[in-house]
């Protein structure tokens, strides 16, 4: 391709696989933010708890169904994975909504600071990544899996064939929250309260209601995001979500909070940065790289590189 | 009675949000040691006006000066130390803290606001406490909230909290002071109180008082001159019955002859 | 009877009372204009009409029903929008959004009222698909209120239309409140601008310091010397 | 059990609950007087931890440390060269000053926008100070850790007499931050800091400073994180990169200002105490209760119904408790007004 001949394609191919896991969560994160003026510190632990949940399907549940496998076609995991996605993606959604109900609804009512529903998700995170161990130990655990092979393409590019999953999951996803928030009703009056939330419920808009489709989403978005984590991971920890926080935060913030389609722009950039890295530094310090591009971003343009001037 | 130079000083202010402009080209001068009122329609941009003097805001275009000196586009704790001090149209008191503290936050360049101090001269930070104290208790005392000193000022109700925004600009002893709307919500007893209140720190202190008022006749016993807004310019200027009869200010309010006389 | 009938309306922010009994009423096919001093609590009304701001004591009657304790979202069903006085469009949604936001609560198909709308304000047309953060305040304004239109209110409740307009513009924004009040819609404003506003209003009302001061036909409160003494005092 | 054993124990849990003690006064300079939401403590921990280890270790056996090849001889010729543990009062200096430095440089970048950076920011500190101390195996050895860390005294006094030494020193660094944070919160310093807290408009336009006094509170309260680590550091003697997982080096210390008061000082020590009292009692409990996930899980808990019932902590705040009334609705004033 001749442009930037010293960054290796695949790890720029890696990069993306990686950042659309991250831009599956960061466009939770940043709808939570926007709507309901929350930096969710547990969304990083709604991550792992969906990931465990669709753990104990394909290892808990569907075995009893006498549905099992693994190596389904080119990927290493096997059709019970399928079925579990979305079983989690619905079980974290009803999650999210619960613990609003149950916390930050109440918080809100009160007029509690920003400060003190940020203290209170930091203590729900604190609570899921407990049970999270309670339940299924700390130790490392994974889906039912074969090895596979990579896919050789051109220009010494190889990716995982899962990573070729995540990346069209991630695509299906962003493309689905696409014509939800540009063409449906639901989507718009979503766009509507974090614009302005007086006018919208002068408008006639349930803000309740957007509430909840707001944690649903975010919740949904959250549990697949974690599966697929775990799928391109190879492994499920209970500390994965929380270690995950960073590159979200990172892809929020660089994409202006508040804003999905920044946020999906933004989780490419610090997934493939992050990945990029790694031809230069220690893969180990992928997470410090995302908060290296955070810090630049504040320093340059503190509204995010796409945010509003206003 | 009036020095000849103005303390205020606004050259040719714009202000735009966006697409929209709040102030427009707006000059006017306050004289030093008056009690001046700032009057207008609402829209006509006063309390812009004050945002930019107090720092809050920068302006578009054009200038401010206060004292002699250019002051706009620094940020409020500069505007403070230059003797500028403003109060806000909603209260905005430090509700966990007790009204004295409230108080006592105010001076400037307290010894005991270095970190340092507080260990190695404690001795000198709380000589310099009890001083404040004194005064901010005499400042209590003077609006009518000495037995409220050791109370929350969240708790306080909303007249009191005016009467507290009021304290504090006599605790920081400025040269000038911009009162958004002090009347508004609060009783006719408390208003008279205020009146007063206002009226003494400017002869007795040298404060010059810029103020932002609806209740004319507040507005009409104690501002002089009186300066009215609309559309984000000054439009007229004068003594307080010589606006009440322009008819160009009674036109501001209740919609001009736009298209020609009525 | 009465369309809309406010009787008695204590209203305010947390401990401060803004209201201390206010009554209104606006007649079927009427323009009513309330006009007064800053301050005297205008707005405030219309948010405690709306269900903006709780409604104290007193009855706020929309159509015979009692609506004073319905939520923003609840008296938006019955027919009765508000346009508030700023922050009044949806900045990062385009025009055509703005309006669909208008008719959220509608559940028939409404895209001819869009069409009628942008009959109604060429200016939108043209930049349907704009983001509504870029457009100049006169036509926000005009956004405003189409939004509000969308609906087919019985009755157009409009914060100070003319706030921070030019002098040009205030004229064209009254033009299109008096046509539609003429497609049969019955508006209750709140004016700064007395004089324009009052001259197109069946009746008028004055308030100052929360309480009801004047009531009369738009004209007549026009010629009142009592008006001027109420906003200038003296 | 004996009574000596008993009394081992219990020295050993007064010098933890001390040390964490420390923590919980500098979290309360950030959050209980100024509002700051730091979450990354665990990042100053293991920065004052790592910074007093280094700077008094002796120089590394090449047997042990394979790649360890940081200087750290400084203070070997001779621990009480200058009549008395001057390096360890060096190395405890060294922590604070490291800290409050890494404070100042990711303050002064977030601290003058949204409140919500600086959190994240913290977050990431403590992800990268771990991530260095990991990787960097040059400095400190990386996963393995640093162990022979110096004691206080060096060998002058018998291991096994070790902590009643310890206990001394911790207790007497313990109250001379104490009297520090409590003059510097009663100061009018602390008085600008709680005002912040309150209303950062007003407080400048009382004319202070609004985010200079914001990177003076988090450099302060960085600092004494810093101390904190450097005494935890030459108590347990042993330090690795998974000492300071966010678990017992962030959030407990939450727990324990949350339990104790924000704003309180004594409620900090106080809470410091209580919680660490039954993270290691429960040690002692049968089945479920004992598990470490299962505390995790009772901290969590504990934060957010402290949030929902008493946001500002048990105690309250040091001057007076004083019943909340309830706010008005957020959000449901409209834009506009008279």
């Amino acid at each position: 391709m001749g442009f930037l001949p010293f960054v290796k394609l695949g790890l720029v191919a890696n990069g993306i696989i990686f950042g659309s896991v991250i831009a599956l969560g960061a466009i939770g994160l940043t709808l939570v933010y926007g709507i309901l003026k929350l930096g969710n510190f547990a969304h990083g632990d709604y991550m792992a708890f969906g990931a465990y949940v669709a753990f104990f399907i394909v290892d808990g549940l569907l075995p009893r169904a006498g549905i099992e496998g693994a190596g389904l076609g080119p990927f290493t995991f096997g059709f019970p994975v399928l079925i579990a996605l979305p079983l989690s993606a619905i079980v974290v959604a009803l999650g999210a909504i619960a613990l609003d109900l149950l916390i930050y609804r109440r918080l809100r009512q009160r007029g509690a600071s920003t400060a003190i529903l940020m203290m209170a998700s930091l203590g729900v995170a604190i609570a899921i990544r407990g049970l999270v161990q309670l339940i299924w130990t700390g130790d490392t655990q994974h889906y039912p899996r074969e090895s596979r092979q990579v896919y050789h393409l051109p220009m010494d590019v190889r990716i995982p064939p899962d990573g070729l999953f995540v990346a069209i999951v991630a695509v299906i996803l962003v493309a689905g929250v696409y014509v939800l928030l540009t063409y449906t009703k639901i989507g718009k009056a979503m766009r509507a309260t974090s614009d302005n939330p007086s006018l919208a419920l002068v408008t006639g808009i349930n803000t309740k209601h957007v509430v909840w489709w707001t944690w649903g989403i975010g919740g949904a978005l959250a549990a697949i995001a974690g599966v697929l984590l775990a799928v391109v991971q190879a492994q499920l920890l209970p500390i994965m979500g929380w270690k995950f926080l960073i590159p979200l935060f990172a892809a929020v913030i660089l994409g202006g909070i508040g804003n999905p389609y920044g946020a999906l722009i933004g989780a490419l950039v610090v997934g493939v940065s992050m990945e990029v890295s790694t031809q230069w530094i220690n893969p180990s310090y992928k997470p410090a790289v995302a908060f290296a591009i955070m810090i630049g971003v504040l320093l340059a343009r503190p509204r995010g590189i796409f945010g509003d001037s206003q | 009675m009036t020095d000849s130079s103005p303390i205020l000083q606004v050259r040719n202010v714009t202000k735009d949000f966006g697409g929209v402009r709040a102030v427009d080209r707006c000059t006017l001068d306050v004289m030093p040691g008056t009690i001046t009122g700032l009057i207008g329609p609402n829209g006509a941009g006063k309390t812009t006006l004050f945002n930019l003097a107090a720092g809050d805001l920068s302006p578009t275009s054009g200038q401010i000066l206060f004292d002699g000196r250019v002051i706009s586009g620094l940020r409020p704790h500069q505007t403070f130390a230059r003797g500028l001090m403003r109060t806000f149209q909603i209260p905005r008191e430090l509700r966990r803290m007790t009204v004295l503290e409230n108080l006592m936050l105010v001076p400037a360049r307290q010894s005991g606001e270095r970190l340092w101090s507080t260990w190695l001269t404690p001795w000198k930070v709380a000589r310099q406490e009890r001083q404040i104290q004194a005064r901010a208790i005499d400042v209590l005392e003077l609006v009518n909230l000495a037995h409220l000193a050791n109370d929350l000022a969240g708790n306080l109700s909303g007249g009191q909290k005016k009467l507290l925004e009021l304290a504090r600009t006599l605790m920081a002893q400025p040269k000038m002071v911009l009162l958004d709307e002090p009347g508004a919500g609060i009783n006719r007893t408390l208003l008279r109180d205020l009146s007063a209140n206002i009226v003494r720190a400017s002869v007795e202190r040298d404060v010059t008082f810029f103020i932002i008022e609806h209740d004319m006749r507040f507005v009409m016993a104690m501002c002089d001159p009186v300066i009215v807004m609309a559309n984000g310019g000054v439009i007229a200027e004068g003594p307080p019955t010589t606006i009440q009869r322009d008819p160009r200010v009674l036109e501001a309010y209740l919609g001009g002859y736009v298209n020609g006389p009525a | 009877m009465a369309l809309l009938e406010a009787s008695n309306v204590v209203a305010g922010y947390g401990e401060t009372e803004i209201l201390h009994g206010v009554s209104i009423s606006v007649n079927k096919g009427e323009i009513v204009t309330i006009i007064g001093p800053n301050g005297c609590g205008k707005s405030t009304l219309m948010k405690a009409i709306v269900g903006l701001v709780r409604v104290r004591t007193g009855a706020v009657r929309f159509r015979g029903v009692d609506i004073s304790r319905l939520e923003p979202e609840q008296t938006v069903r019955s027919g009765l929008c508000y346009v508030p006085q700023s922050d009044n469009i949806f900045p990062s949604m385009t025009i055509r959004e703005n309006l669909e936001m208008g008719a959220f609560v509608r559940r028939d198909d409404f895209r001819h009222r869009i069409d009628e709308m942008f009959e109604l304000f060429p200016d939108l047309k043209r930049s349907a698909r704009m983001k509504a953060g870029r457009l100049s305040g006169g036509q926000r304004q005009m956004l405003a209120i189409a939004r509000a239109l969308m609906l087919d209110p019985v009755l157009l409740l409009l914060d100070e239309p003319s706030a921070g307009l030019a002098p040009g513009l205030i004229h064209t924004v009254f033009e299109r409140i008096r046509g539609i009040n003429e497609t049969g819609v019955s508006l209750l404003l709140v004016e700064q601008n007395a004089r324009e506003s009052l001259r197109m209003s069946d009746r008028g009302y004055v308030l100052s310091g929360g309480d009801n001061q004047i009531e009369d036909s738009g004209p007549a409160l026009l010629n009142n010397p009592e008006v001027g003494r109420l906003y200038l005092g003296g | 059990m004996d009574i000596g054993g008993v009394i081992d124990y219990l020295v050993g849990f007064a010098i933890m609950a001390m040390i964490y003690a420390i923590f919980t006064l500098g979290l309360n300079v950030h959050w209980g007087f100024t509002g700051l939401f730091n979450i990354g403590i665990a990042g100053f921990f293991a920065l004052g931890a790592y910074t007093a280890a280094l700077l008094t270790s002796p120089p590394p056996d090449p047997e042990q440390f394979e790649d360890f090849v940081f200087g750290g001889n400084l203070a070997h010729h001779d621990v009480l060269a200058w009549g008395i543990d001057a390096w360890f009062f060096l190395g405890i200096a060294a922590a604070a000053a490291v800290c409050g430095l890494v404070a100042l440089i990711i303050g002064s970048i977030t601290l003058r926008l949204n409140d919500d950076y600086l959190s994240i920011a913290t977050l990431g500190i403590a992800e990268s100070v771990r991530l260095f101390f990991l990787n960097e195996k040059w400095a400190a050895n990386g996963s393995k850790g640093l162990y022979r860390i110096p004691k206080f005294l060096g060998d002058l006094i018998p291991a096994e007499n070790y902590d009643y030494l310890y206990i001394v020193v911790v207790l007497i660094v313990l109250l001379i931050l104490f009297v520090a944070v409590q003059r510097a919160a009663r100061s009018p310093w602390g008085r600008v800091l709680r005002a912040i807290r309150e209303d950062e408009v007003t407080t400048a336009a009382s004319g202070k400073n609004v985010s200079h006094f914001k990177l003076q509170s988090f450099v302060f309260g960085a600092m004494i994180m810093g101390v904190g680590g450097a005494l935890f550091a030459h108590h347990v003697r042993f330090l690795s990169p998974l000492t300071f997982d966010p678990l017992l080096a962030t959030f407990v210390i939450w727990a324990m200002l949350m339990v104790g008061g924000s704003g309180n000082n004594v409620g900090a020590v106080l809470g410091a105490f209580v919680v660490w009292g039954v993270w290691a009692g429960t040690q002692f409990l049968p089945g479920v209760f004992s598990d470490p996930s299962f505390r995790l899980l009772m901290i969590g808990v504990l934060i957010v119904t402290i949030m929902l019932l008493r946001p500002g902590g048990l105690l309250g705040e040091w001057r007076r408790i004083v019943a909340r009334r309830p706010a008005p609705a957020a959000g449901r004033d409209a834009t506009g007004s008279d």
